[in-house]
């Protein structure tokens, strides 16, 4: 109560001021440790699209303070109590992986602090939370888009999934697929499990080119499916593969080279067709800044979790109000972000499209757009 | 089916042997488990790729850079880190490694980035070789060829030249080597020349086989490959070729006929370590270095 | 007979390192065993102690067959050793040093260490007093706090039999306890060890390569050469048999 | 030869040699003898520079202070030290070997001279070391010393743990390489066998010289005597 | 003499619980948020510390398996606190075994069955892993821990897999945390000043003497390993109900690395030490940050570089050990310390 009132007077008292603030905004990211890759990749959007809207409409700086976990759970409670408590900050973005972002989540929840997560994809991240949001898609809407365009486009009818025991994000994901598969009429004919991490899937290709199914999905991130994707060229294995938005990015098909062409996967948008003038603006600042046509879409995903908070911000009377703010969040409506049209419902879920590329000639070309 | 498997055990146990060579030998002349070994070898990728990617080298010059770079690496270490550690406990030693082991992949990690760099690696390494039914690139055929070539160089050294017998005597006795006027530092140095720079051969043939570096890539390898160490008996150079072909052979073989164990693949290294140390506590061809006499 | 070595060999891999060797030694004895380096003889102490188990025959105290006992058990019957080159336990001081020797001998429990019962009190005064009084025995007690490392040679090496002693041992058995000491050194152990066997009621068990020594000391020695007995009897006797001096003690001896 | 003046050893702060003198010359055999803890091999250490010390080393005219123990060792000051650690995992050839690491051109002659001396250990040559006895490995321990050429032979504690017999042999091969014109410095705590065979001697206790004199002299002095040789 | 130094002792004890039991008052209610949540890691961190420290200083037995055990306490513990109602939207991978979701119990059981499970584990391992010494020991143990965290990850029936518990109330707080570390000190202390405490340090100094002297050092050995296993699962229900979520790769090697730098900084074999090294990395990580921020350098601005922290901190690490090898307290106690005063001020 007292702190209520608290507020109140501080509201009233900054409302009042007419000199621009500072707002802090939190991020907690994986910067070093084994998840570094990943977290640098989305802060990259993160800071890039804070320098390209750093003030909110009422003239405030939006002030991004980062603080690394290590990918270490310790660490992510740390840097979410220390952003909420010393810092002050009126939201967070971040963590990276659910199991992270559970975490931080679990700390926001109760301080009644915002947090959206820019890439945790897991379904259940958000379930009985109040203060959680996402501007991903969740694994399950990602696993039935895959399982629907390999059964009804292309009349796939087995499957064999590799599933990567380490990562949530692969878990969740093979289990809508096998779900959405089977209930369209798909068979799953074999169920692999590998650990991130590995490099060698030698006795993993053999077993896919023994089962010979009719396609392959393999939700996993970047550096498992590329070496998968190698060693089934070498040893002859060609059938249509497909991922989700972990491969998403020019690393992957670097890394693959000659073997993921066809490769097909699942991703936010395609940044050679921008789905919106944001978007467009974006790519080409990005472009004009690092030299980089490409973008992962963890860069576009960062950008936006910004963006959403930005936009969620500005809607409120005060934009100091956590409280206001995940409700706007919550309330955000055909949002034209980085990565395309998004919406936030109540339960802090995005619903938006998914796009679905194919790998031709080392670049992700389009292929179709698959909405909710 | 079988044949194929074996023939890709045998390549990335090699890998592994590659590895442990540089740890059993460290092992053998300090006693130290030095887990900065596996960055070492994470230095040799990026090494590698740096000269090929960056520099413009032909894939041979990257190799050398890499190698020597490593070697040099290694080297300094010692002389930095370990050196002025030679009469401090153990455990000192073992800390300061793993000091080591984290600034190399910290330091790779601000400086370079976690992001995986894809390593290019030239075509005719990546031509896919059909051989009586057995399909593989011929990097996956090289790697047990040069790893076969660089033990037989390392055996030359260990028990045809002066060297190599001042390093098996340190293995014994560090004080009585100084004894013989050698200068049982500089050997010393010289083993961790000599381990870091198979290590960069591993390391390249990591980054080749998956072509890519990253600045972790060398923790779990490292890791098991000091576990292929122990299991062939650390101190023994034969015997880490040994553990490393068993743990390579076991994680492929095991998941091939097993996948249901899939999950557990990186246990194995450990699980294999436990089981042989349980029956042979200094490993299959290992000598018993905390032998205690009465 | 307080312990009976009956037919015992000790095979190492393919090495012979005793060979059917069979002695007594009578309560109160002090027993010398003596021969060339590798004749075994410490192989035999860890054989008593249960280091090693013998390949075959038996080790008989107070006509109980001990071989196959965990050492740790055969010390709880009443046989406690010193080692050739003196291992005190570094770290700790002189008393603790003792102290491990009561270790068995004090009666209480974990539980009631970490929650200091009355039992775990008047306990530990108990063996701390014991341990004093061996330590004073030795002349040893104004060093009590001191860091075992620190003393001199000789003086650890009474730290060690104090020890020793304070397992309450029946049998002592010493591993070349005169090496690196001085005659004068030397000579003042044999008393020490004179007069313990009197007030500890000891029987001693002992290697020793310094002849003058053994002559001094022992009641009755054993000469091993390379697993073979070659000799048993009186000190004295064994200083002339030509086959002692033929095996070990060489002619340059006796200048 | 040799000649130290006021060298003192510490280990921390324990002192463990306070200022001692002494002074070896071409072909004698001279014995340090004291017991245990007394400071013989502290001293042996500070003259290979292997120990913390203070003092002047001169060794053949050179001050020995700014070089390491290897390079002492290669300018021929050579010690077999305490309990012989011969390297039990070389053969014994590969220990002769070893003896002479920076002497490549020499080795061959020189093995061969050390099988002649002792023909017991080329029986063995291609056998690991470890295997040996005792009093082989002693003479391993002193062959690969002399490997190196060195001009001074440094001896710790020979006799150690060796049998009355072995003790014998090992004393007499030292009075032959004296007379092959090797100049040597005995540590002892046997005191009457080193005395017997050396032509100057020096007894130290707790770290400080309290006799010396012409060895033959000092088997004969009643306070040696009763002290170290327990008449 | 003695008796006044046993008195001296326990003057010391009770002043180091009144002192702490104060400290954590004014703490709770005096510090923010954030500095309480460090100092119950470092609270946590002390039990795991002094318990690690017990095994690997106090009784020399270079073991790295600590990981397992706070992930077995942590696991036992949020199973049981998790309610069933939380469980029910859980389990994501694979429907959990239905006895799973009965498992209820309040916090102190919690805590001391995740200590127990962890303690019965130890004694299990013991047999094989007390079969090998030194280096063996210690890669062996490194393998053990490895594969419980593998276990943790290939059981979702149980452990709900790589996605972990979450929704565990929240019962730490410093009256908790602070109030077992002051246990867990107490108990190792006391441990460690008996005769199994000394049995423990002559296994460390030397096992065959020990042996010798009639030590069962398998026992010895095993104790200081069950103990230890026991304070580190009850460290470990402690974090789970800190973080209030779990998950495999919090319980990797790095964690076994970090208490190992914590005690060997502190000096092995000290349990001050070990308390010292806690506080200076726990907080010393944290106090770092900065290091990753933009920093102002002789006029210049640099850069943010996030990870530079850790850049830093290994080098530290590096340099303490070349020049300070025994760690901050050697294997000293506090009390030896005042002792030694009282010796020089003679």
């Amino acid at each position: 109560m007292k702190k209520l009132a608290l507020l109140a007077t501080s509201v009233a008292v900054l409302a009042s001021s007419s000199v621009a603030k500072e707002i802090n905004v939190g991020v907690t990211m994986s910067m070093s440790g084994p998840l570094a890759a990943y977290g640098q990749t989305a802060y990259e959007g993160i800071e890039f699209a804070n320098s390209l809207q750093p003030k909110l409409k009422n003239g405030d700086t939006v002030k991004l303070v980062l603080i690394d976990t290590k990918g270490d759970k310790v660490e992510s409670a740390n840097a979410a109590t220390r952003l909420i408590s010393s810092d002050k900050v009126v939201g967070i973005i971040g963590e990276l992986t659910s199991t992270n972002t559970a975490q931080v989540m679990a700390i926001a929840e109760k301080k009644q602090i915002p947090v959206i997560a820019p890439v945790a994809t897991n379904d259940k991240l958000t379930e009985q939370k109040e203060f959680a949001n996402r501007v991903c898609f969740t694994d399950s809407f990602q696993g039935a888009v895959v399982a629907n365009y390999a059964t009804k486009d292309l009349k796939l009818k087995t499957a064999v999934v590799v599933v990567d025991q380490a990562q949530v994000y692969s878990l969740g994901l093979a289990k809508a697929f096998t779900d959405a598969f089977t209930k369209a009429g798909g068979k799953i004919v074999k169920e692999i499990k590998v650990s991130s991490g590995d490099k060698d899937f030698k006795a993993v290709v053999s077993q896919i080119k023994a089962a010979n199914p009719d396609m392959l999905f393999l939700p996993m991130y970047h550096p498992e499916v590329s070496m998968i994707a190698r060693q089934a060229k070498q040893i002859g294995l060609s059938k249509p593969m497909f991922s989700g938005d972990g491969v998403a990015n020019q690393t992957f098909i670097d890394l693959g080279g000659d073997a993921v062409e066809g490769y097909m996967f699942t991703d936010f948008f395609d940044y050679g067709a921008p789905p919106t003038q944001r978007s467009k603006d974006f790519i080409a600042a990005y472009a004009k800044k690092t030299g980089k046509q490409e973008m992962n879409s963890f860069v576009a995903l960062g950008a936006d979790a910004y963006n959403v908070m930005v936009d969620a911000m500005n809607r409120c009377a005060n934009p100091e109000d956590s409280v206001c703010i995940n409700n706007a969040i919550k309330s955000t409506v055909n949002f034209e972000g980085v990565s395309g049209v998004l919406n936030i419902d109540k339960s802090g879920n995005s619903t938006r499209s998914a796009v679905i590329k194919v790998v031709q000639n080392a670049k992700a070309v389009y292929k179709a757009t698959v909405n909710p | 089916m079988f044949m194929q498997q074996m023939v890709n055990g045998f390549s990335l146990g090699s890998m592994y042997a590659l590895i442990a060579i540089g740890y059993t030998m460290v092992y053998g002349v300090l006693r130290l488990i030095n887990f900065a070994h596996g960055d070492i070898m994470m230095v040799g990728g990026f090494l590698g790729y740096f000269g090929i990617a960056v520099l413009d080298l032909p894939f041979g010059a990257a190799v050398l850079l890499a190698i020597v770079g490593s070697a040099l690496l290694g080297m300094a270490s010692d002389r930095v880190a370990y050196r002025p550690l030679r009469s401090a406990p153990k455990i000192s030693l073992l800390i300061t490694a793993i000091g080591v082991s984290f600034f190399l992949e910290n330091a790779f990690n601000v400086f370079f980035g976690g992001v995986p760099k894809a390593f290019p690696v030239p075509a005719y390494l990546e031509n896919v070789i059909d051989f009586m039914g057995l399909t593989m690139p011929v990097s996956a055929i090289l790697v047990p060829i040069i790893t076969a070539f660089l033990l037989a160089i390392i055996l030359w050294v260990l028990y045809k030249t002066k060297y190599g017998m001042a390093i098996r005597a340190l293995a014994f006795d560090v004080g009585t080597v100084n004894l013989m006027g050698i200068d049982a530092n500089r050997i010393i140095t010289l083993v961790f020349g000599m381990g870091s720079a198979l290590a960069a051969v591993g390391g390249i043939f990591w980054a080749v086989n998956y072509p890519s570096v990253e600045p972790m890539m060398g923790v779990l390898v490292g890791l098991k490959a000091f576990a292929a160490a122990v299991v062939g008996g650390i101190g023994s150079v034969g015997g880490a070729v040994l553990g490393g072909l068993i743990i390579g052979f076991t994680e492929v073989v095991v998941i091939a006929f097993f996948p249901e164990l899939g999950g557990y693949k990186d246990a194995f290294a450990f699980i294999f370590l436990i089981l042989i140390l349980l029956f042979k506590p200094t490993g299959i061809l290992g000598i018993d270095f905390e032998k205690s006499r009465f | 007979m307080i312990l009976k070595i009956d037919n015992v060999t000790k095979n190492f891999g393919g090495v012979t390192a005793i060979k059917e060797t069979s002695f007594s030694v009578a309560p109160k004895e002090i027993f010398g065993l003596i021969g060339p380096n590798g004749a075994g003889k410490t192989t035999m102490f860890n054989i008593i102690t249960g280091n090693y188990t013998p390949s075959s025959g038996e080790v008989i105290f107070r006509n109980e067959a001990i071989n196959g006992l965990k050492p740790h058990h055969i010390v709880r019957k009443g046989i406690a050793r010193t080692f050739q080159n003196i291992r005190l336990f570094a770290s700790m001081s002189v008393l603790d040093n003792v102290l491990i020797g009561f270790d068995f001998q004090a009666r209480y429990g974990f539980a009631e260490s970490i929650l200091r019962f009355p039992r775990f009190i008047t306990e530990e005064r108990r063996i701390k007093a014991r341990s004093m009084e061996i330590l004073d025995y030795f002349g040893m007690s104004s060093y009590a706090h001191d860091k075992a490392v620190d003393l001199s040679y000789g003086q650890q090496r009474k730290v060690e039999i104090a020890r020793a002693l304070a397992t309450n041992p029946e049998l002592l058995l010493l591993d070349e306890p005169a090496a690196g000491m001085n005659p004068s050194e030397t000579e003042e152990l044999g008393e020490i060890i004179k007069k313990a066997r009197v007030d500890f009621d000891l029987t001693v068990l002992l290697i020793e390569h310094d002849m003058k020594f053994v002559n001094q000391l022992c009641d009755k020695v054993l000469v091993l050469d390379y697993g073979k007995t070659i000799f048993e009897g009186k000190p004295a006797d064994a200083i002339q048999d030509p086959e002692v001096i033929a095996a070990y003690l060489g002619d340059f001896h006796n200048d | 030869m040799i000649s130290v003046k006021n060298l003192h050893v510490y280990y921390g702060l324990i002192e463990a040699v306070k200022g001692i003198n002494f002074e070896v010359k071409e072909g004698e055999i001279v014995s340090l003898i004291g017991s245990n803890g007394a400071g013989k091999s502290s001293t042996l250490k500070a003259l290979l520079n292997s120990v913390k010390k203070i003092g002047d080393i001169n060794f053949l005219g050179y001050d020995t202070r700014n070089h390491k123990t290897h390079t002492l060792v290669q300018h021929g000051l050579s010690l077999v030290p305490e309990g012989r650690k011969i390297f039990i995992n070389l053969t014994v050839e590969e220990n002769l070997r070893m003896g002479a690491f920076n002497n490549d051109e020499n080795y061959e002659h020189l093995r061969d001279t050390m099988y002649e001396l002792f023909p017991r250990i080329k029986d063995k040559r291609h056998q690991l070391a470890g295997t040996m006895s005792g009093g082989e490995q002693q003479m391993l321990a002193i062959s690969r010393a002399l490997m190196g050429e060195p001009k001074l032979l440094m001896l710790d504690e020979p006799s150690l743990g060796l049998a009355p017999k072995i003790v014998g042999e090992v004393f007499e091969i030292i009075m032959r390489l004296r007379d092959e014109g090797i100049t040597i410095l005995l540590v002892e705590q046997n005191a009457f066998a080193a005395l017997k065979i050396s032509d100057k001697a020096y007894v130290l206790e707790n770290g400080k010289i309290v006799m010396n004199g012409v060895a033959k002299d000092m088997i004969g002095d009643d306070t040696i005597r009763k002290k170290y040789l327990g008449g | 003499m003695n008796n006044f130094m046993i008195k001296k002792e326990q003057w010391l004890k009770i002043s180091f619980v009144v002192i702490t039991l104060w400290f954590i008052w004014f703490a709770n209610t005096h510090f923010d948020e954030y500095t309480v949540r460090i100092l119950n890691n470092i609270a946590i961190f002390i039990i795991l510390a002094v318990s690690y420290n017990l095994i690997n200083g106090v009784t020399g037995q270079f073991s790295l398996e600590p990981n397992g055990f706070v992930a077995i306490g942590a696991y036992v513990a949020a199973l049981l606190l998790v309610s069933p109602d939380a469980k029910q939207y859980q389990y994501a991978i694979v429907d959990p075994y239905p006895f799973v979701l009965t498992l209820h119990a309040n916090f102190v059981v919690a805590l001391l069955l995740g200590g127990a499970f962890a303690a019965i584990l130890a004694a299990i391992l013991s047999f094989p892993v007390f079969r090998v010494r030194g280096d063996y020991l210690a890669i062996v143990t490194l393998g053990f821990g490895f594969i419980i965290k593998i276990l943790a990850i290939n059981h979702p029936e149980v452990t709900n897999g790589s996605l972990g518990l979450n929704d565990i109330p929240e019962f730490s707080n410093l009256y908790w945390t602070g109030g077992i570390a002051i246990i867990a000190v107490i108990t190792v202390l006391n441990i460690i000043n008996s005769k199994f405490g000394r049995a423990m340090k002559a296994v460390r100094d030397d096992e065959d003497a020990a042996i010798a002297m009639g030590v069962n050092t398998f026992k010895a050995k095993t104790l200081a390993f069950c103990t230890s296993a026991f304070f580190e699962g009850v460290g470990g229900g402690l974090l789970a109900a800190l973080l209030t979520s779990i998950s495999p790769d919090l319980f990797d090697f790095f964690f076994t690395f970090q208490l190992l730098i914590i005690i060997v900084l502190g000096g092995l074999g000290s349990t001050t030490g070990a308390i010292i090294g806690t506080v200076l990395v726990m907080g010393g990580s944290e106090w770092m940050r900065f290091l990753d921020e933009p920093m102002h350098l002789f006029g210049y601005e640099t850069a943010a570089m996030p990870g530079m922290r850790m850049v830093v901190f290994s080098l530290i690490l590096i340099f303490i050990m070349l020049f300070a090898r025994e760690g901050v307290m050697g294997k000293r106690e506090l009390t030896d310390i005042l002792k030694w005063r009282k010796k020089g001020g003679k």
